[in-house]
């Protein structure tokens, strides 16, 4: 075990797999000799040479394809998007190709490409350093969707990822890189490495692909959400008082409902949070099949808190993130209703 | 002074006589054969000539003549007819309401099979859904490739499919997307697992001229020419992308080939119905790329003798007669003159040949009919709908496939 | 008015409006000379002149950021995307450009352009024909989405999509082309001579965006759904007998969610129904939204009737597509149980 | 013979010599200036070349010699000069924490000054984030520009937007975008209207040679050819995209100026840090562009003297004194080193001119505050952040807005 923050904790299981399997090879932009723009490939160049570890042109779709091809022919391509706000160059490679090769070959050709990506914002980084695009993936079918919401959970999760013969689009929450936000803005940032999840195995471990995991247990309402709002649910509901059951969904596509309907049905409350835009965002999934599974076991509506349907301002971030006082409206909603 | 708006037109239109008078041809047997690692920069005029190798009298003539044998040219000149005959039953198919859509390549024969037999086995195919020589080439049984359009029983692809989007691992083809221009760079990237792997194999893949105005187009050149990925990159230019000329494409300004410039790799531009011309250049490029060269883009000058495919209708938008006065002429016709030239071939020969493959079509076509078709069973299983989605089935889709009673 | 199916109405909104607007102009692929794979713009080069309707290189980026560039220059483009199974090479340009640019620069540019694209499956045309992307532009803010179900909606809407100063994306069921479908395969295709709704206007005028339909009312449930899966709600409601209130969403953004929570409010059992896959498809927010508005009034879970999470296949398209029986197997369903 | 996977590398790495000896540079003056409305085909070579116009002794000769007067050249340096000084302050103020982010163009300034000044007003600019003289040679006050990168109450893009991603439609400049590369393409639909209308104002825009590889590079240059789009699409190499050299993008193969060969259109490589030969590039792509002649490709060879911006540490990637050893020299140095030797400027006249902009930035800094920082107010408007999204509110964003208590 080791403290280790997101970034490290990524490094690390990137490290391990360069390690095991010598047809696992990393790619993108300014991820090689500099160790990409976050670091989260710092010194693995250096470490496994550049045939191994290399940057690329400036160029999302021509790095996807290239994975892809890759893929085909034997590789295990990890590759990263430097941020996820520009997936977008990539997204036919990434509908029509990446996810689509095993079902139109009916399985004779597939590409077991991991597509890192940091989303999210609370970095004052504008509309397009911000985004949260997950829905739009979860939406396509043949790609795996996954978001860790801390150390630990990020370098099993990405393990799996990297040895999934399914494509994942693992997206990193950016802010949470270096330690835990909980969506308190007058705090001093603190490191995880006063986080238990901060304690991070050096070696192989992994964590499965499709299992939410419950952060906290409680009994008046579920609160469902990944990435940096399971920080601030947590937080949300230690402040109100709330004894919340929150659960990190982690994964997107698949998704656990059992896990989610289990706890739905025991509090009949349920708010989900999280930061993409409203309309159309996961956490309309998440509602929908919340209503389908646990219907008769609600007492109040589901509530939804998530960013506004605007882009992601540059100056009115604070009012844009969906912080704790949101969260705490919601939990109070919902609440405040019984069936 | 203000501009307006130039809005490319074509060579003619319907009710117009072709007019092909804007083409300008080289002599067959002109052009000179740089070494195949020569440095791209000295060889920049190439893409604005063409290399030919069968003259008017069909002669094989001037250094890019591959010199190959009468064996193998007389199984390019089978391989290219049986795809033209082929292509000639799927079309009646579909009229007969067999199959949903189809595809065909007449007259851009020489292309694919050419190539293909200038290739290794073990060099990976990109294919449009034009390419549909480089499997019967390949040694796929017409019987198979009907079955696939059929959707039947046996269908590679169990149904999943359009006809003709083939995927055929065991011959290293890869599956034909419908989106066009993917899998451009996706061949660079396998070229580039290649050199990564230390494995001499190179990957070649196809795009219509039209395509190439897809961005995928400059991904493969940008990541095929930074990493010097063993891989040929060709363009065919049959003149149309459904009812736009090459014109709308880009091909008023220059040949498609000049695009190599750009990227310091070499462009060639091939008569694209001249089997020995075709041939010659991807053995060049082939070459290269194998001696760690990098990439080379060709372009295959030719025409779309047929519809786009089985839902257009080109006399809309051309004349009718705009192959016949197309100047390359037929490449059957032409790599059957040069044989019968060098007296490896004969009328009568020739004839037999057809008849031949035109019975084994017919046969095929009757063998394949009995494993099922899409309207009528047995087909593709309904169940396959929910497999391969991922490589294990989720619980998700474990429900779905429940719901639908599978 | 005349007599025209779904192709001659979309001709008639562009030809009333090239008339209309001289900065109105046309393109994409095959849409001058030819008229257009689906014949949606035919006779209007010849008409109009190629300055105004033209072909273009087959490069949905470079149509749609060549048609943002002349909306800021002050031309009001339509551009066709010959299927929405090939519009994600636009994606970036769609996402990051035309839905951002009225809002990165604070009002001192937009696009007014419409993107047209035919859109769903029943043409047995294989995956990448018959995809329904609608909820993933949905989800993007900036962009208005619509889908109209018949001739009469598809001009007026057209109209007002292409006055919209707003950039919107014009999705167009293309199996309505020629006539109502309605799921079965059995009956000979009829036209859209027997609907009334196949009667239209020959001149000017709008249906505004952003307001839903009623179809039939109806008191035993709520059936919401756009496109064709309209006519296969209509036909299955009647098959089954069941008094259903067929609402047509239309505009998928902004959605009109009053006319549906009413209905919903007066029946307490909703049925969501679209050709999309089914995981994050407009559908979840549908109920989502119906969940929030409407909770106290539903008597049952709310059913959604979606494409399986799958890419559409070829042969099997029956098999995938969302028909009457499943619809009325979800009817059967949400009314089966009181609450 | 296996290949193995190429890696092209930068010139030299931290602790390395600054190496720049592969740079092939022409002498001033040498390059032949063709007619602007030349065939592209004849001048294919352009490219390969540079355009040059001041010589090492800072005199303007050979015939691509603009023969500015002296008050545009004096304009000039006084534009770069305050936009250098403009940069080195706000730089100042996102270390002292009142900026989020920044951009330098520190060593760039003659690329955005110089073609500015031979473009007309009424020209539309399509830039990228390191355009930023752009708006100062058109006029746009420091103080303006700084209230843009507080995000105050006096930003005219209230708060939306990221520092340094401005936009300017009082004097034609476009957005800027977070995505690289995006605009090149929209810049090619303006000038594909301004055709349409018979209007004579052209598009010009500009990408790093970094950003050169994404596919909206492809499109626009199709596109602007196909269509013959009155555009300058400028490709500035200020030989790094973040880490990462210009090899990567394509550099180690040509220069970024001979991807114009492919379509058809004339390709300038021109000395970035040279103001009169990036003037006159800009005025022969100009007057063929409102000729009729369409879209030209200019490369301006130039360096990224400082980081990428303020996120970035160039000296984990290069060495830290390869601007000093850059054989183009500093552009401001140049110009200033030009107009003294004509006798037209003094040491003494900088010296006061840097003083007297120095105190400018710094008056218009002290304005700037006063307007509010994002930390301490005022601030841009918090409803700001509903409005824009659509011309009008739709009811969701009106109810959104209501739960937000605005
Ligand atoms: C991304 C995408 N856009 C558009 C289409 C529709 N489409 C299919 S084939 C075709 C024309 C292609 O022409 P070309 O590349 O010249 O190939 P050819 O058909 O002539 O062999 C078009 C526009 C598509 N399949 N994919
Ligand atoms: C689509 C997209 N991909 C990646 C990035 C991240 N990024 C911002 S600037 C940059 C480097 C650009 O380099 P270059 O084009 O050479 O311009 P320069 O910064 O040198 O002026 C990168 C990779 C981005 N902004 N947009
Ligand atoms: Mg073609
Ligand atoms: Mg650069």
């Amino acid at each position: 075990m080791a403290q280790m923050n997101m970034i490290q904790a990524l490094n690390s299981a990137m490290d391990v797999m360069l390690e095991r399997d010598p047809n696992m090879l990393i790619f993108g932009e300014d991820v090689g000799y500099f160790g990409g723009v976050f670091r989260c490939t710092e010194g693995l160049q250096e470490k496994y040479g550049e045939q191994r570890v290399f940057d690329t042109p400036i160029s999302e779709g021509g790095i996807v394809a290239t994975a892809i091809g890759m893929g085909v022919n034997g590789l295990r391509p990890v590759v990263e998007i430097q941020f996820s706000d520009y997936i977008y160059p990539a997204f036919d490679q990434v509908v029509s190709e990446l996810a689509r090769l095993r079902y139109r070959s009916a399985g004779q050709y597939w590409a077991p490409v991991t597509i890192r990506t940091p989303c999210g914002g609370g970095i004052h980084g504008g509309q397009t350093h911000s985004q949260s695009p997950e829905a739009i993936f979860a939406h396509v079918s043949g790609i795996k969707t996954v978001m860790p919401s801390n150390p630990y959970d990020a370098k099993g999760l990405l393990i799996s990822a990297i040895e999934d013969d399914d494509p994942v689009v693992f997206f990193e929450p950016k802010r949470l890189y270096n330690g835990p936000f909980d969506g308190d803005t007058d705090k001093v940032a603190g490191g995880w490495n006063r986080h238990e999840k901060g304690e991070v195995p050096t070696g192989y471990y992994t964590i499965p692909i499709g299992q939410a995991a419950i952060v906290q247990a409680g009994s008046a309402l579920s609160i469902l959400g990944y990435g940096t709002m399971v920080h601030v649910a947590v937080a949300a509901a230690r402040r109100a008082g709330v004894d919340a059951e929150v659960i990190d969904v982690r994964s997107m596509m698949p998704l656990d409902i059992d896990t989610i309907a289990v706890s739905v049905k025991k509090t009949g409350r349920c708010v989900i949070v999280h930061e993409a835009t409203r309309t159309c965002g996961y956490g309309a999934e998440l509602s929908a099949q919340v209503q389908e599974e646990c219907f008769w076991h609600l007492e109040a509506p589901i509530q939804r808190v998530c960013g506004w349907d605007t882009p992601y301002p540059h100056a009115q971030e604070w009012a844009y993130f969906p912080g704790q006082e949101r969260v705490i409206a919601a939990m109070h909603e919902v609440l405040a209703v019984s069936g | 002074m203000a501009t307006r708006l130039h809005i490319p037109a074509p060579p003619s239109r319907p009710g117009e006589r072709p007019d092909y008078s804007n083409i300008q041809l080289p002599k067959a047997g002109e052009l000179a054969r740089p070494e195949p690692l020569i440095d791209a920069a000295e060889i920049r005029e190439l893409p604005f000539s063409m290399i030919r190798v069968l003259d008017e009298g069909h002669q094989a003539i001037g250094p890019w003549n591959p010199g190959l044998d009468t064996g193998i040219l007389k199984e390019g000149l089978r391989h290219m007819l049986l795809t033209r005959l082929f292509d000639d039953r799927m079309l009646k198919a579909q009229r007969q309401g067999l199959l949903t859509f189809y595809v065909k390549s007449t007259g851009e024969e020489a292309v694919s099979v050419a190539q293909c037999l200038a290739l290794r086995p073990d060099d990976m195919l990109f294919p449009t859904y034009r390419q549909q020589a480089l499997l019967i080439t390949r040694g796929i049984k017409p019987v198979d490739m009907m079955c696939q359009c059929l959707s039947n029983s046996r269908d590679n692809l169990e149904g999943r499919q359009l006809p003709v989007l083939y995927s055929w691992k065991e011959v290293n083809f890869f599956s034909i997307s419908g989106n066009v221009g993917t899998q451009f760079p996706q061949a660079v990237g396998w070229a580039m697992a290649a050199s990564y792997k230390g494995e001499n194999s190179i990957a070649a893949s196809w795009v219509g001229e039209g395509s190439s105005a897809e961005s995928d187009f400059h991904s493969a050149l940008t990541f095929g020419s930074v990493y010097r990925a063993p891989v040929i990159l060709n363009i065919v230019n049959n003149q149309w992308a459904i009812s736009t000329s090459q014109n709308i494409a880009g091909g008023e300004q220059n040949p498609f080939a000049a695009k190599a410039i750009g990227y310091g790799i070499p462009g060639l531009r091939v008569d694209g119905n001249d089997f020995l011309a075709a041939y010659a250049a991807t053995r060049w490029a082939a070459e290269r790329a194998r001696q760690g060269g990098g990439p080379t883009l060709i372009e295959l000058y030719t025409y779309r003798a047929a519809a786009h495919s089985t839902s257009d209708d080109p006399s809309r938008y051309r004349p009718e007669d705009e192959w016949e006065c197309w100047p390359l002429g037929d490449p059957i016709e032409r790599l059957k003159g040069h044989l019968i030239s060098m007296q490896a071939w004969s009328e009568a020969e020739h004839q037999e040949l057809e008849k031949e493959l035109a019975q084994h079509v017919i046969d095929s076509w009757q063998e394949a009919l009995s494993y099922g078709t899409m309207s009528d069973g047995p087909q593709a299983p309904t169940a396959a709908m929910f497999e391969q989605v991922f490589k294990e089935l989720p619980p998700h889709l474990i429900k779905q496939r429940e719901q639908a009673g599978l």
